[in-house]
């Protein structure tokens, strides 16, 4: 099972899923029509370490983490 | 060591502590940069979420490239509620030469304002509105919209 | 204002009256440039000479110029002899706006630097001698030597 | 009578001169070996005014500043 967690203003409670690659977590979330708005502007950490590429290699117990538009200071 | 304050960042202390600090390390040039809130568009005040292990590595990932010019950094942020006219943010720059800490410190800043996982909600009416419209969207973001089909 | 004082820059203190100065007056961005004297080359620390007159009015075509732009800035200098580790120099830029700030500072620094009537000298065992090669002569030197035979 | 002061490091009395431009304290200084090096160097005020003109008229009681590298901060 992978952890899917959404970060800052996604009010949405993590979601825990079976995926092999990245790409399995972009699928399962398409479905997701209320967060449709956020995807296509969040970046994507996996354990914490962003991450560029849809074929990053997920195994059991990781975090997959979204990271919406961000403003500091 | 970056430095995480519920409600403002005591600027003065915070100063004049990182000052001293460093008084024996033989920097020239200290830059603090000091953000505080401004009474505009009718808020209360801000509000800020922070995820910390990214916003860790990315100040240790500063603090590497700092260090490659002889630098330091330092900075202390908020969490939570801030009023106007407190301070959320300090960044600072400690270097040996003044061209070195006057150009790091808008790259650092700059690069903080898009990369460091913060989230602004601006105060109005006891409620918390998501900045949306000042925020920016981290590189590389978008990529699970690029799903692809098996 | 321009600040000067005999001796070293009370750089704490200095930095928490400016920043409560100004802490209801809306400005979004402080940034302050302290600059300190570091050991090197042997020397036993630095010595200043200021010319008022004009070290003040250059202040003032610089504080016009910050206020084109919303901005205010403010300044403390060193005269006489400062020890090693003891700082000579804060300049700093508040204003509403960051990007404003991160670029007037390095300007102010570096026209500071080029042409503020101030004269460096090291002291080295108990003489003061002009730091000649660090020097810059100000735009327009050596009209003097042009000079017209009638 | 104008008044010559030597800023800073030039370790130099005041001078005072019969003037009526800046061309003539020049001329006049231009005589004076021990302030060559300083000269070429030097940059110009006129009672508290940088200048960047020989041609500029002086009367009475004018104060001209040689001001030398400086190094401030």
């Amino acid at each position: 099972m992978v952890r899917v967690e959404f970060l800052g203003p996604i009010q949405k409670d993590t979601i825990n899923l079976e995926a092999t690659t990245l790409n399995d977590v972009a699928e399962f979330l398409s479905k997701d029509t209320e967060l449709k708005s956020w995807i296509e502007n969040c970046a994507v950490a996996v354990n914490d370490t962003m991450v560029m590429d849809l074929n990053t290699a997920l195994k059991d117990g990781d975090k997959v983490s979204l990271l919406p538009p961000v403003c500091g200071g | 060591m970056l430095e995480l304050f519920e409600g403002p960042v005591p600027v003065e202390k915070t100063l004049a502590r990182w000052y001293k600090e460093e008084d024996k390390s033989n920097y020239g040039a200290f830059i603090p940069f000091i953000g505080t809130i401004r009474d505009e568009d009718g808020i209360d005040g801000l509000s800020f979420d922070i995820y910390e292990p990214i916003l860790n590595s990315w100040y240790e990932a500063w603090q590497k490239k700092a260090a490659e010019v002889g630098a330091i950094l330092k900075m202390a942020h908020s969490k939570g509620d801030v009023p106007l006219h407190k301070s959320s943010y300090i960044a600072a720059v400690f270097s040996p030469k003044r061209r070195v800490a006057l150009e790091m410190i808008d790259e650092f800043v700059e690069d903080f304002k898009a990369s460091a996982p913060i989230w602004k909600y601006d105060l109005r009416d006891g409620k918390r509105i998501y900045a949306k419209d000042r925020s920016t969207a981290i590189k590389g973001s978008g990529l699970l919209s690029k799903v692809k089909d098996k």
